[in-house]
């Protein structure tokens, strides 16, 4: 009998599949995983402390920089609900507007997601096929904000801006391509075995142990539950749509990667039926200048980011600024899970479940 | 059959190879830029009312601004006017809140500079330049002219009086607070509170020189508030 | 043209012989001559290859690939190539500095040794060896040891973790990759890769012995470390793995090593079961440049389109797939052969 | 019609609210548009969730926030059930400010793992029964709870 002894090896804070300062002390046999420690916190830059001191205004920008990667979902959430708290109802044509977008959103994460899922295992070319998409989904929102990955698009009551004329064609244009696009993935990625074999079976995650740990979003619903924010607990017009919500069976690192894929067309549907629906009209509501919430009130609100439940505890003080803001950041609570998945796996296996996973450091250190 | 994937691959790479590329070769071909693109916060002095609205609008304190009162009128004139771009977001919100659009974005994107203190930006109207709003004849004065204006000698020999004043704060001289508050007693709180404080200790030295009933007033709300917290802390104790 | 390089140097040895040199001596300085052109010529194509390999994969990416420098960015490469010359050398603290600093030059030594016996054109092998496969798959192995030394001496586990992985993937492919070569070498009839190439003369035996071609190929890939079985680089997961610590010209020596690799072994596919140098019209050297060339676009498409494999599926596809596959093939070619021989061809 | 339609539904809620009223180890009921707020003692938390989740099926832990009012500090519990069952409840406990405590969760939620360990970074919660309670966003040897509101207030540049 050979004598091995575990050994620890830090994959991170710089490590090329680290996706942005995530460090997962590894103890490990050989190529074998016996336990990983997370370590967060590397991408901290006290969010929660900044909101005390700024307006419920000036907090936006802020809120934008969570998920950078899909950066008009987390001010949606954000300024949402700040309308709760004020019980501000917001124009049609802008709820549609912000629908449009953040579904865009979601398609950019996603993007983002099955890019970085294909160069962590070695296909580089997959991922620069995904950038090549994404970058369109980025042209419409430098249309519509100004700005491209760091939009802070959204406004307290609406948006900042109404769509521009450009905006229409560029996004129709991107669905009519989109089919395309997808078969172009699973030609290249989800056809190719080795990617399978690399997936398939690996970190698997029940559908009890999700919930338990509070793992949300498209890692719950490849456990094979159907629990969507949008449809559950609608926000905004989301009850106005029809689409489907894509589950896996297994729970494991293949099923996460393609229901995120079919996700990417299911938020093209609801694109669709937006452009079709959208009213003229205001993009946004009367708002007072100086926003001063009733003191004492407190709000919860969450929406289905694209990466899990995101929610936003508010409580007022009266002031002009929040008394407290709290992220429930959907990145945080599905990493617990990554220890989980990867014990008894080897040491590639790590990098696919961090991939798969899809957690944002700047969301999850806030 | 194990291996289709992979060809199907294979030949999905190959058909791209044909493709057109979708570099933009950058320096030589600048990137379309969209109407709507924020690349430099500038300001346009000339339309400026002096409203302040886009400081109060700005979440990181990029802005700040110089005014002087406008002789016989309320209103203000602009005397500089500070972007100090390095803590900039680029977030719009600035330019929503100003109402004569005066802040705007330009395309311009190549914002590195070869000194961190280069990227403040600075603004003075042009010297001469009329205010936009007609009412008054009033002509802005360029702050350099401002600075002619201000007596140095005087300005020096003050300078060293509230120099001398933070020394003797700083030392523990509670005597010369003596005379801003009601008792001993407050003057050795207060001397805490200043000692404690290196942004109030230099803003009370400098009152004490220049306003002396304003220092008066601002050494009773320290003390006062000294106090409150106090009885509060020892109320949550309890 | 065809024996333009045999004419040289037959007119080399003869002159000095003729100017009163012993002809043992003549052979010998002929002999340094022939591998100061082998080491000139890989160098140089190094840095084609390398330069090959960034707009291939331009291409396929939709991107332009190196554009700057040169016509179509050709001296990209002698550009890095200088920047890593200038670079600092820098050797961990911890580092077993011994085995650390000769790992590199080991590597480059085995990697330009396997040039000795490749035929690169119609009799232009540097050492016409009767057991020359035998010399090359011998030498082809040696390699992995070079990355365990360059693994061990950097004393970081990311270098020992790529340099254990090349350890066990070399010694699975090393097995299909000589069973893939004994069917040519049954139809050969011999292990000097100069009669295999005559062999040759009237069908390929990637014809014959298709699967063989595959396997080898395979087996191959995984011998280079090339992707998808790049398990000792593989950047995502073990940063660069047994190259971690290594900078400057001892890391370039690693990369100009595995590109002189990359040629070998795609000459010797060339040789095997493309024909050598047979092929109409064009001179033999340049048929096989040629041929080599094609096979080394046939690996960077690979590398440039597939992910990387996990390194236990890659041991069991090794010892479950590919070596019964082998061992198949060559009772095949066996019975074939037999065949054959008893229909009287 | 308030903003956001996802208030609550007035029909589950009816027996669980009565089922409630009654229980002995909740202080206080209160509910707004959005969420019932169940008002609890700190050493009842864990009976308390363990009831939500066995009799109620309240099996996910959203969010867990805690909040500096000046004298005390108050832990917000959000509590969702999957599939969804209609009830939306917070649950609040409030600590003093000199000794912050409460019993972890990590029993009845493995969700609250991290949740608690940023509670206690951020806010200097301590959770009583956490097998790892430690810094998570913040370096180990770092001084203090930023999110206090005594914490230095010069915060942005």
């Amino acid at each position: 009998m050979i004598k091995t002894e575990p050994y620890t090896i830090n994959i991170g804070p710089q490590h090329p599949s680290a996706h942005g300062g995530l460090r997962a002390e590894t103890i490990m046999d050989g190529e074998d995983v016996l336990d990983v420690i997370v370590h967060l916190g590397y991408v901290h830059r006290s969010v929660e402390k900044i909101a005390e001191s700024r307006t419920y205004a000036q907090f936006v920008p802020y809120t934008s920089r969570l998920d950078y990667l899909a950066s008009h979902l987390p001010t949606l959430g954000y300024v949402q609900a700040v309308e709760k708290l004020l019980g501000i109802t917001v124009p049609e044509r802008a709820e549609y507007i912000r629908v449009i977008v953040a579904e865009l959103s979601r398609i950019a994460s996603h993007l983002i997601f099955a890019g970085s899922l294909a160069i962590d295992l070695g296909a580089t070319t997959g991922m620069i096929y995904c950038y090549r998409d994404r970058e369109r989904i980025l042209d419409m929102f430098e249309m519509s904000s100004g700005q491209r990955l760091i939009a802070s698009y959204m406004r307290i009551g609406g948006v900042s801006h109404d769509l521009p004329d450009s905006f229409y064609p560029a996004v129709e244009s991107f669905l009519k391509d989109l089919p395309a696009m997808v078969s172009e993935y699973h030609g290249l990625l989800s056809g190719n075995e080795i990617l399978q074999a690399r997936c398939q079976g690996v970190g698997v995650l029940s559908a009890d142990e999700a919930i338990a740990y509070g793992v949300t979003g498209p890692n719950l619903r490849a456990c094979g539950v159907a629990y969507d924010i949008r449809r559950e607990d609608p926000y905004g017009i989301y009850d106005r749509f029809e689409f489907d919500i894509p589950v896996g069976g297994s729970g494991d690192s293949w099923d996460r990667y393609i229901v995120r894929i079919k996700e990417i067309e299911q938020s093209g549907r609801i694109i669709a039926q937006a452009l079709r629906d959208m009213p003229t009209g205001d993009y946004q509501a009367k708002v007072p200048r100086i926003i001063k919430p009733q003191a004492g009130r407190e709000v919860y609100h969450r929406i289905e980011s694209s990466k899990g439940e995101l929610g936003y505890h508010i409580v007022s003080n009266g002031t002009d600024k929040p008394h407290r803001v709290h992220v429930r950041a959907p990145s945080f609570v599905n990493l617990m899970a990554l220890p989980l998945v990867s014990r008894g796996g080897k040491l590639q296996d790590i990098i696919t479940n961090i991939a798969t996973l899809d957690p944002v450091l700047g969301e999850s250190d806030r | 059959m194990i291996g289709k994937g992979l060809l199907k691959g294979l030949g999905i790479t190959f058909k791209h190879g044909k493709e057109k590329n979708i570099t933009v070769q950058y320096p030589e071909v600048m990137p379309y830029l969209q109407e709507r693109y924020r690349g430099c916060l500038e300001f346009d002095p000339k339309d400026c009312i002096v409203c302040g609205m886009c400081i109060k609008a700005c979440p990181n304190n990029v802005l700040s601004l110089e005014s002087a009162a406008m002789p016989g009128s309320k209103k203000k004139q602009l005397v500089s006017y500070t972007i100090d771009l390095q803590y900039c977001m680029f977030c719009n919100l600035c330019v929503e809140a100003c109402p004569t659009n005066t802040l705007y974005f330009t395309h311009h994107f190549e914002l590195s500079t070869a000194e961190r203190g280069a990227i403040k930006r600075i603004y003075t109207p042009a010297p001469g330049t009329p205010v936009a709003d007609g009412e008054s004849e009033a002509v802005i004065i360029p702050p350099e002219a401002l600075a002619d204006q201000v007596d140095t000698e005087a300005e020096a020999k003050r300078l060293k009086q509230v120099q001398a004043m933070k020394g003797a704060i700083s030392k523990g001289n509670s005597k010369v607070l003596a005379k801003f508050v009601d008792s001993e007693e407050d003057a050795s709180l207060l001397l805490i509170i200043l000692q404690g404080d290196e942004k109030k200790q230099d803003k009370m030295a400098a009152l004490m020189i220049d306003d002396k009933d304003k220092a008066r007033k601002v050494a009773t709300a320290f003390v006062a508030k000294e106090k409150r917290d106090k009885a509060k802390s020892e109320e949550g104790k309890q | 043209m065809e024996t333009i390089f045999i004419n040289i140097e037959e007119f080399l040895t003869s002159w000095m012989v003729g100017m009163g040199l012993a002809q043992p001596w003549a052979d010998l300085i002929i002999t340094i001559l022939q591998w100061t052109i082998i080491v000139l010529i890989i160098t140089v194509n190094t840095i084609v290859l390398v330069w090959m390999e960034r707009k291939v994969s331009g291409f396929i990416q939709e991107r332009i690939g190196p554009n700057r420098l040169g016509p179509f960015g050709a001296f990209q490469t002698i550009a890095d190539t200088l920047k890593l010359l200038t670079k600092e050398d820098i050797v961990p603290a911890r580092a077993d500095k011994l085995i650390f600093k000769t790992a590199p030059m080991f590597f480059i030594i085995v990697s330009v040794m396997l040039y000795a016996v490749l035929p690169l054109g119609n009799n232009m092998a540097v050492v016409d060896l009767n057991v020359g496969l035998f010399y090359f798959i011998s030498l082809a192995s040696l390699s992995t040891i070079c990355l365990l030394m360059a693994g061990w001496g950097s004393n970081n586990k990311w270098s020992l973790l790529g340099a254990m992985r090349s350890v066990a993937q070399m010694i699975s492919y090393e097995i299909p990759l000589v069973f893939s070569l004994l069917g040519v070498v049954m139809i050969a009839g011999s292990l000097n890769l100069t009669d295999i190439v005559t062999a040759q003369n009237r069908v390929w035996f990637i014809i014959l012995q298709p699967v063989a071609f595959i396997i080898y190929f395979i087996a191959a890939t995984a011998e280079l470390n090339r992707g998808p079985f790049d398990m000792p680089e593989a950047e995502q997961e073990l940063t660069a793995g047994a190259y971690t610590e290594y900078t400057g010209m001892r890391w370039a020596l690693f990369f100009l090593a595995e590109y002189t690799n990359l040629v070998a072994v795609s000459v010797l596919a060339a040789t095997l079961f493309l024909g050598g140098g047979h092929g109409p019209w064009l001179p033999s050297w340049l048929w096989i440049i040629i041929k080599t060339y094609l096979i080394m676009l046939v690996f960077m498409w690979t590398k440039w389109t597939f992910p990387r494999i996990r390194m236990d599926h890659l041991l069991s596809f090794s010892w479950k797939v590919l070596i019964p596959v082998s061992l198949a093939n060559i009772l095949v070619t066996g019975a074939g052969i037999e065949l054959f021989r008893w229909m009287g061809w | 019609m308030a903003p956001h339609d996802n208030s609550l539904a007035a029909e589950p809620l009816a027996e669980f609210l009565a089922a409630l009223q009654g229980s002995a180890d909740i202080e206080e009921i209160s509910q707004d548009e959005y969420f019932v707020y169940l008002k609890v003692n700190a050493a009842r938390l864990v009976a308390v969730m363990q009831g939500l989740l066995n009799e109620w099926g309240m099996n996910y832990l959203a969010n867990l926030s805690a909040v500096d009012y000046e004298h005390v500090f108050e832990l917000v519990y959000h509590l969702y059930a999957i599939p969804d069952n209609g009830r939306k409840i917070a649950v609040k406990v409030r600590v003093p400010r000199d000794m912050p405590q409460v019993p972890s969760l990590i029993s009845v939620f493995p969700s609250a793992d991290w949740q608690e360990r940023e509670a206690y970074d951020l806010m200097g919660i301590s959770f009583s029964g956490h097998p790892n309670l430690v810094r998570i966003l913040l370096p180990d040897d770092f001084v203090g709870h930023p999110l206090r509101k005594d914490f230095g207030k010069e915060a942005g540049q």
